[in-house]
């Protein structure tokens, strides 16, 4: 009753099934065969309501993936393998194509580390061609500034940290590794520009660093410190909208940053919390802990209970901002504790939420927060969520 | 308790099915029936008595019920951005594949059904679906499931999930 | 309810350990505190409250409480084959660290701490344990614990387990 | 309050530790400084009562593991990393050595496929040197029989399926590959000398083969077929005393095949069952189902009621047999339902039980069944044990 069948084969058995065809005309029709060795090929670019689920998979961290899910119907539509210490993949300025900083080792957890930039297809989900890079990228908590392209697209940076503190500068245009920027005392990258971006420091400033047309650095230049990073730190996971760049401090103060033709410049803080969401303890929190959606002008983030060691800890509740008048326009009510949120980029957008310590991915409606659906069995530990 | 009644209800009710199966995960989902706990992995619904399969789920591909999926042995490629005859982005069909014969409530007939493996990514780990009888040990390769069929593609063996192609009618 | 009890609990009691700590896995035990349920991952038992503290496991290397735990963050090394001061065998320990400064009831002294990781070797997986206060941003390296400090070994990045080591009585 | 320390700069800390010892000489006396830098060295040889846990980690396989449990304390002693599609560890004559075959992808599940038998000390749980072989091994659910030794320890036998079937043979004395032996129809490797081994086949019959010094074939021959592959097939999962090997059946039946100077030879064969037993629907199942311990002339049995197609399914009882008598002598009620059990070599010996569902290991005595521990949080998916 069994049969080896090679795909190559089953065009053979056709004959057979218009024969069985004609034997039941007065029945319903039979159904047809399906062609072997077809894979789906996706639209492309992407519809702004997929998001990219990144999962470093704290327990079994060389098989890092990258998985991606259609918020509209809540499938699955596919999954990248990004090897160890994964933190994001970052999308091409058309969408068409994914580009993944990656380590691998030649005997999974030892032998000769290699770095590289693995390119792919978007629509595909296939590896183009990568480029090797030095083997000295950050492993950290995964974060959105741990890799990010300028705002042409022409160059991916890389936070590195050895311990020492440098960005690796990759020219996706010419597929080549460009070039090393030192930053000591200074981490992760926050671009501002097609050639320009800052990483921020320990001394409670920022290091603005502009690049040439081949990628090394042309000048940089260290603001005064603009913050202070001993009794209220801000976190390293800010959103942008537009010119500026939106951190949040432990205590829930909204620090805005904005490149201006003179440089950056830190505009006047704000608070998430009225004095009676300070009395009753509500704080921001999480690893991916505040979204934008910058059509509407909204700030998103995760809020929970607690006191200043809870920074990280994740959240019951989504709180939105408008970002002109600084006031709460909403409390979202979530059906599951989030670590992590975002948005999707277009004018109906959908707010997707997750938790490093759940497999599951919650979608609500990014402006009236109603709960839509859930996605289950989604990864091992997922991290930070990416939307084209 | 349930273990119990779900032996107890295999062994009284005839083995209507007795196709072929492939998949590498088998003898995981097997030996999941009867776990206390499962803490990694999900139940495999094969395992419900068919009492409890809905007409509905059975021409849902992304069901363990599905009826193609009478002798699959896998992840639900229907469950990871491939569907019931397709593999997920950037995956590769395997070419060598084995078939089970499935019968369609919705025309009540009999088909030929092919599970191909897709391969080249790690496990997607969505919808395990164990549904296997005659699974012979290791040294009948083509009727044991305790293989990764993928060894026998280009992208070699790392396995992602399981299709369920219609290949003709059964006669 | 018990997540909110918990907090309630913290923000009332003084924060009597302002240590330092260092551990790459610290930000997922914090964030497991209030999920409800972690099918992959262990509890922080740093969570509970002192009061659940009793005196026998602050002397038990193989426990979270465990009085020199009071930084760490990680996998327990006395849970992977180490010890609270020894790396697994075939692991190698960063010579690049971070300290607390650790109360010991059993003579009323407090240590200064050092928790060096475990490198060269894939996740441990047992004993998570995360009791951390003071930690701050990636670009503050030496007081966060989202890096892996592996980085500063010859093993390179892969990290195992977590060990906490006296260094000398803290004057 | 923070300090950088480099393990280095540890010593240089002595000094001030001893003064603080003089101050407090009237309280009980300081805690001594750890060293740094040190790392576990094992016993070797390995006690007895030790247990490798050999774990494919179905949801990640490119972070196969093995990891080391005492039975006596129940404590972990380490694990290793052992790639891909990992089947189990072999331990070398003198147990000083563990040889791992193991494959790697060049990009974790892409890229290029190097197989490599991986040789780890036993005290130091770390590679000493590996030898490539070619990339054929058999991706299968992991099996004692997937790899196995030569009596003496010298020949290292890896079943390859790509799907055609063979076997590599690895000289683990000149540490080379020696070669390749075709065993179509035939699957596994079950040793039965120093230099000969069998497998099993798709007939019915064995193929027995025999190696000269240099690990090539020297002949082989097939048996007549000895058992019924296709009403009441053996598994492949049998378990070794002296000079025989102890299959069973789907349905309980004992096949004996021993190995004489005039070829292998079936035995008579006898059943797990009586016919009370057989009435209830009692079944041998799992997947490492059978152990043995030589020295009480002993086989343990996962036991469980289920139809015919249930032979890979967990059981909540191990029964226990006389060898010699093949008399029932003990149902051992577990604590957890098994799908693997394994037994310690020694004269009061341990039985190990774990299941791939779970992530527990349970002890017993291995004489008299009691429980005495379990270890908790062990591997992903745990699937067959090797004891030294």
């Amino acid at each position: 009753m069994r049969l080896k069948l090679a795909a190559a084969a089953a065009a053979l058995l056709l004959p057979a099934v218009t024969a069985a065809t004609r034997a039941v005309a007065a029945t319903p029709p039979l159904l047809p065969a399906d062609p072997a060795g077809t894979s789906v090929v996706l639209a492309s670019p992407p519809s702004p309501h997929w998001v990219w689920v990144n999962d470093v998979v704290f327990n079994h961290m060389p098989d890092g993936q990258a998985i991606l899910v259609d918020g509209d119907s809540g499938r699955m539509l596919g999954m990248l393998n990004t090897g160890n210490m994964f933190a994001r993949v970052v999308l091409s300025a058309d969408r068409k194509l994914i580009f993944s900083p990656e380590t691998y080792f030649s005997r999974g957890t030892r032998g000769t580390r290699t770095d590289v930039v693995t390119i792919y297809d978007a629509a595909k989900l296939a590896p183009l061609s990568e480029i090797v890079i030095p083997p000295k990228r950050a492993a950290i908590m995964p974060m959105m500034a741990a890799n990010d392209l300028t705002d042409d697209g022409r160059f991916l940076l890389i936070y590195n940290f050895t311990p020492s503190q440098s960005v690796s500068v990759v020219d996706m245009q010419q597929r080549r590794f460009a070039g090393e920027i030192e930053t000591s005392g200074c981490a992760l990258v926050y671009p501002t520009g097609p050639r320009s971006f800052f990483s921020i420091c320990a001394d409670g400033a920022f290091l603005e660093e502009q690049l040439t047309d081949s990628g090394t650095l042309a000048h940089s230049q260290r603001t005064a410190k603009l913050f202070d990073a001993v009794h209220d730190p801000l976190t390293e996971k800010p959103v942008r909208v537009g010119d500026t760049w939106y951190f949040v401090s432990f205590s829930g103060q909204i620090q805005p940053v904005t490149r201006t033709g003179q440089g950056l410049r830190a505009d006047p803080p704000w608070s998430l919390l009225q004095p009676v969401d300070a009395a009753q303890h509500w704080r921001p929190g999480g690893l991916q802990q505040l979204a934008a959606h910058a059509a509407s002008n909204r700030l998103y983030a995760i809020m929970h209970q607690g006191d200043l060691a809870t920074h990280k800890e994740p959240g019951p509740q989504v709180w939105v901002y408008d970002l002109a008048t600084h006031k709460r326009i909403q409390r979202i009510m979530l059906k599951n504790p989030a670590g992590s949120i975002q948005v999707s980029r277009d004018a109906q957008p959908l707010l997707f939420a997750t938790f490093i310590g759940s497999t599951t991915l919650d979608i609500y409606d990014g402006l009236d927060g109603r709960h839509l659906r859930s996605v289950t069995e989604l990864g091992t530990t997922p991290t930070v969520m990416v939307t084209p | 308790m349930k273990h119990m009644d779900l032996l107890t209800e295999r062994l009284t009710r005839a083995v209507a099915q007795r196709s072929s199966r492939r998949g590498f995960l088998g003898s995981l989902g097997a030996l999941m029936v009867g776990a206390a706990s499962l803490p990694l992995l999900p139940v495999a619904r094969g395992a419900q008595p068919p009492a409890e399969k809905d007409h509905a789920s059975t021409q849902d591909p992304a069901s363990c019920e599905y009826w193609r999926h009478c002798a699959i042995d896998g992840y639900l490629c229907s469950c990871c951005g491939g569907s019931q005859s397709t593999c997920p982005p950037g995956t590769e069909q395997s070419p060598v594949t084995w078939v089970g014969t499935c019968h369609n409530p919705a025309d009540n007939r009999d088909y030929v059904i092919s599970y191909n493996d897709c391969c080249g990514k790690s496990t997607c780990g969505r919808c395990l679906c164990n549904r296997n009888e005659g699974d012979s040990p290791l040294y009948v390769p083509f009727q044991s499931n305790d293989y990764d069929w993928c060894a026998g593609s280009h992208s070699d063996i790392p396995y992602n999930c399981s299709t369920a192609r219609i290949v003709a009618p059964a006669r």
